[in-house]
């Protein structure tokens, strides 16, 4: 049968993107498509979805917000640490149109970084929008600027490029520019949001849903979606806007890891 | 066409398949898809009393001889997938509701709670191999406890009841018999084995959170196949052969050892959702070509002298 | 290059890798094919007091999870064994002689004259899962009566006495426990899963001539290594860890499980008769890399905390 | 793991080859090397091994000569009864020079008739012998006759071709011409003989091996020779004459179905 354990190695770098927020760069020959996710595995502790944020053909790297136990722990590691992964799982976002917009909250963002380095190697011409509840936990500023990738930076307080939110940014540039497709992930209530925005606008998008995964390749049903039962992690995490406002839970619920539901 | 239908119990299934418990089923919608996918009927996932978080990841590996599960029985507990599994009956085939217990007492509880759901029938499990406290890990598989939670179940509710039994038992057709004893209108057989454990060897730890897990997939088959076998000749009520199942001739062999009905679970990583629908057109396949107009063609076929 | 020998019970091994029982082995030139093979050491097809001639054939198939065999305990019993195994010293690597036995007497008999030829050390199986009147089918799994013919075989004996237990018993570390407490000088783990059962859906009739096998292989793997993980925890002396071992990682597995050395059979048929020097080459290169020197370094490594 | 599960088929023909000697033929596509041999499987009685005697793109097709119950039952099959077989196995002849001859002594002439077909389609000068006690229990008249293939018969009562046995018609055949090489398959104090006569002529050979063949892929040892411990299944059945030659055991002794050795 088909099958696969995880792939265990010694962490080759770590890098401080933001307060709370690091990346941990492994030594892995693996093939990724951009919005693919991998099961993050911490031997001996427990194992978690995390989006792939960094990718060339000899490594393979992820950004990890620290929100409680698990993501602490793994914010903790230093180089030479012993780190795993299952995957990379998932559909991952389709490039779609000459003009995009990639619009990333909190670590969103990092799922959006490889898109947006193909996007550039492709040609396509792409705004960046990430977001942040204030400067010192926006993501990626370096990594944009030596990509050279157009970006524009908001964040809640202010403290940093626009004050506001990434999806009143957005409107603004539909506004603006004609636009063909829009790529978002962050907080639910965001993407949300970006993809009611596109659906009057008439543009379409691909919207990176997070629900609670166990296996992450379709077995365990934590990730199934009322009412289609999509699997987030196989259907998924990457929905087109009109899909996911099918969702009946998009932006209204979720499931922990006992199935009990949990509203935003 | 040969004719797939199959009536177990009462549930009327459009063909043999049925979705394993703990694979999907955790929410009435993730039992939807598999009906989409072709399920003759769904289980959900075990329900237990009190909610369970289950082991940290991963719970479930898939190595070169199969596959590996410490799930843990997370569930919301049964007084919270009432919701759940409210309007499970318009899903588009029989819903089993499955359920597991520490004791008797657990068993009565459940029985009567899930009973007032919309389950066509519950299906109780007396054989986890990898959950302290649950299963054959609580002693709950001899003879003695099998029949005593069986009429218990039968007591608490007026749907079929199923039990669901463990490959890793001595007494096999013991409790087969004893469940038939204790009133079961059928016999699931099996729930995973070993538990098995590996070792990733970099990092020198067991790779599953919760260190051991049930085997199941091409491992089991064997097996499984030999428990249906068994169980077969040892009682007359029906019999859901669950174990390594993939493809229509799994299926038939499953049949020919004496299974009604074909429990399949690990299968949905390798083929998908729509295992279901594959499996039952192989099926229909190899019937048409050995000229069976009927699966009840099939059935104990191994058995004949 | 690091250093894989072994001294196990004062067998002295070039590498961990023994030949397991039953796996060619039922003849002197048949063992020198596994020692130029590479093999450490290596296992003979176990020994009955009586002639026996086994099961028709199929006596072993292949199949996508691993391998079903019911050999049956072929042999030409003891007494027409010592001319096979007279000039075994020769073979170029210690020499197990494996008994098999019905009953305690079988076993002090076996022992008795088995300890006269040139065996190394013996092994008693106490686990075979699908031959009638032996092993787990004749009750020999529990623990007194482990305890029992242990300690008359090592009366018998001045050899070291290994003890091969099955993978089906729910009192695994109790048996383990058991034989150690008879005065075993090692255990082997383990013999065959199940039995299992694959079907012939054309003919409708089980494949093996004895109608059910024991899995080793795939299949087997992370049993074996769940198994030997909870032995090492439960005795003091040395574990043969065995079970679906065939690649240097695998053996690695083992022995972070716990293992001081590994069983290999089914891999034969896989990577052929020299797959023990593969697999040494195989953990050779991994302890390489890892900066290991001597295989002492990986033994229990899983259970550090 | 490399595995197989036994090949069930309806028999498609069944040929009256001689006295007590049946072919059947199975609707089954499979690749053959000639020389090599199957488990063929009678469902719910036994599997034993037997030389692969017919080939074409669709069928393939084994010769029985009933000699004990589970052969007799074989041979009793008709067409339409389900047969299985496990394989094919073993490694099989090896076609060397322009010249050969190829000794078939009772059954055995199964195993080299496909042989004899290959050579014949390489254009190779070939001599087919084929012995037997006596004209009713002669093998492949009829077929060699079919394939335009040069034979001389042998039987040991006279009663069709050269009176006697076939190892003396090798012996005067390498006086009259110049042969490449023997191929031999038969009774083994036959094989022996050719062995040796081919060793004294300085002329190779090619020896087809039986021993009691339980798993027939190298696993359960039943068929290893002494001493050197080859596995007739896997290393032969086909070893040159001088390999047979070493064989501490050939012409002497074999084992049966527990060990226990038969001396010859
Ligand atoms: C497809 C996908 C991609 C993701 N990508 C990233 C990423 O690139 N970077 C990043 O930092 N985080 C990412 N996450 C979220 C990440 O999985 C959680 O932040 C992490 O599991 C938190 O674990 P914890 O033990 O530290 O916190 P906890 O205290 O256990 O949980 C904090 C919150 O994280 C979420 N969470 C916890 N466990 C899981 C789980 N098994 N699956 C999904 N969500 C969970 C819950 O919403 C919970 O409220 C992603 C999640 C998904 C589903
Ligand atoms: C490589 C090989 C190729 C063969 N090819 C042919 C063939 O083309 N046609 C043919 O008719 N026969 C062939 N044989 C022999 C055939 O296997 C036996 O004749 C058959 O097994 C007899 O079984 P039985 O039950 O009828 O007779 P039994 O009464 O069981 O035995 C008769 C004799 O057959 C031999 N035999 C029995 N069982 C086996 C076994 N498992 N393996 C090997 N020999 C056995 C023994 O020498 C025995 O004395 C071949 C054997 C080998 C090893
Ligand atoms: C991931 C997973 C979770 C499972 N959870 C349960 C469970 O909650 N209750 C239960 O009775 N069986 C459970 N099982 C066992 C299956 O229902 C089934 O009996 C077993 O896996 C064999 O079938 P398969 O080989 O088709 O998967 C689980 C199996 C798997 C693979
Ligand atoms: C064909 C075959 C024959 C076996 N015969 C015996 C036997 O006679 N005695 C015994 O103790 N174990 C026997 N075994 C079990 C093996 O020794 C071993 O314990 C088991 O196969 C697991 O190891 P593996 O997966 O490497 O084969 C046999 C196994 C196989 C596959
Ligand atoms: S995480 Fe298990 S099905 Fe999606
Ligand atoms: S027949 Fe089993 S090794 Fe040759």
């Amino acid at each position: 049968m088909k099958h696969e354990l995880p792939v265990t190695a010694r962490i080759a770098r770590v890098i401080l993107e933001a307060e709370g927020i690091r990346s941990v760069i492994l030594p892995v020959r693996t093939e990724v498509r951009p919005g693919q996710f991998a099961m993050l595995w911490l031997p001996g502790v427990d194992a978690k979805p995390v989006g792939i944020s960094y990718h060339t053909p000899e490594t393979v790297g992820f950004t990890v917000s620290a929100v409680g136990p698990w993501s602490e722990r793994i914010c903790a590691l230093r180089e030479g640490d012993l780190l795993g992964f299952l995957g990379p799982y998932g559909n991952g976002f389709t490039l779609r149109g000459r003009r995009i917009i990639v619009i990333g909250g909190g670590y969103g963002a990092a799922s959006l970084l490889l898109l947006a380095e193909e996007a550039l190697r492709s040609g396509l011409e792409i705004t960046m929008v990430i977001g942040a509840r204030t400067e010192r936990r926006l993501l990626y500023r370096r990594r944009a600027a030596d990509l050279g990738l157009p970006a524009v930076f908001a964040t809640d307080d202010g403290s940093f490029g626009v004050a506001g939110r990434t999806s009143d940014v957005l409107e603004r540039i539909l506004v603006e520019q004609s636009v063909d497709t829009v790529y978002a992930c962050g907080p639910e209530m965001m993407e949300k949001k970006v993809a009611e925005i596109c659906a009057a606008a008439g543009v379409a998008s691909q919207i990176s849903l997070e629900r609670h995964m166990k296996c992450g390749f379709g077995v365990c049903g934590a990730c199934c979606v009322d009412r289609s039962g999509a699997r987030v992690c196989v259907e998924g995490p990457v929905f087109s806007g009109e899909e996911a406002l099918r969702i009946e839970e998009f932006g209204c619920y979720h499931r922990d890891g006992s199935a009990a539901k949990h509203f935003f | 066409m040969p004719d797939l239908s199959v009536d177990l119990c009462g549930l009327k299934m459009a063909n043999p398949t049925i979705l394993a418990s703990g694979i999907l089923g955790i929410s009435r919608a993730s039992l939807a898809l598999a009906v989409r996918g072709g399920a003759g009927a769904v289980t959900t996932k075990s329900i237990s009393v009190e909610p369970r978080k289950g082991h940290p990841a991963p719970i479930i590996i898939t190595y070169s001889g199969g596959m590996l599960n410490s799930v843990g029985y997370s569930n919301p507990g049964i007084d919270n997938v009432a919701d759940e599994f409210a309007d499970v009956r318009d899903v588009g085939a029989p819903v089993i509701g499955s359920l597991t217990g520490r004791d008797e007492e657990d068993y009565a509880i459940l029985a009567e709670k899930a009973g007032r759901l919309g389950f066509d029938a519950l299906e109780i499990v007396l054989s986890c191999p990898h959950t302290p406290g649950y299963g054959t890990m609580a002693g709950l598989s001899t003879p003695e406890i099998t029949e005593r939670i069986t009429r218990r179940v039968k007591a608490a509710t007026s749907r079929p009841v199923f039990v669901k039994l463990s490959p890793n038992v001595m007494a096999l057709t013991e409790l087969a018999k004893a469940a038939e004893a204790g009133g079961a209108n059928a016999i699931t057989a099996v729930n995973t084995a070993g538990p098995g454990m590996i070792i990733d060897i970099k990092s020198r730890r067991p790779i599953l959170g919760g260190r051991i897990g049930g085997l199941s997939g091409d491992a089991l088959r064997p097996i499984a196949v030999r428990c249906v076998f068994e169980i077969y000749e040892a009682v007359k009520i029906p019999i859901i052969g669950t174990g390594g199942v993939s493809t229509g001739e799994h299926a038939a062999e499953m049949l020919l050892a004496g299974a009604t009905a074909v429990g399949i679970g690990t299968a949905v990583h390798d083929r998908g959702a729509d295992v279901f629908r594959k499996v039952a057109e192989e099926l229909s396949a190899l019937m048409e070509a050995e000229g069976l107009r009927s699966i009840h063609e099939m059935r104990g076929g191994a058995h004949e002298a």
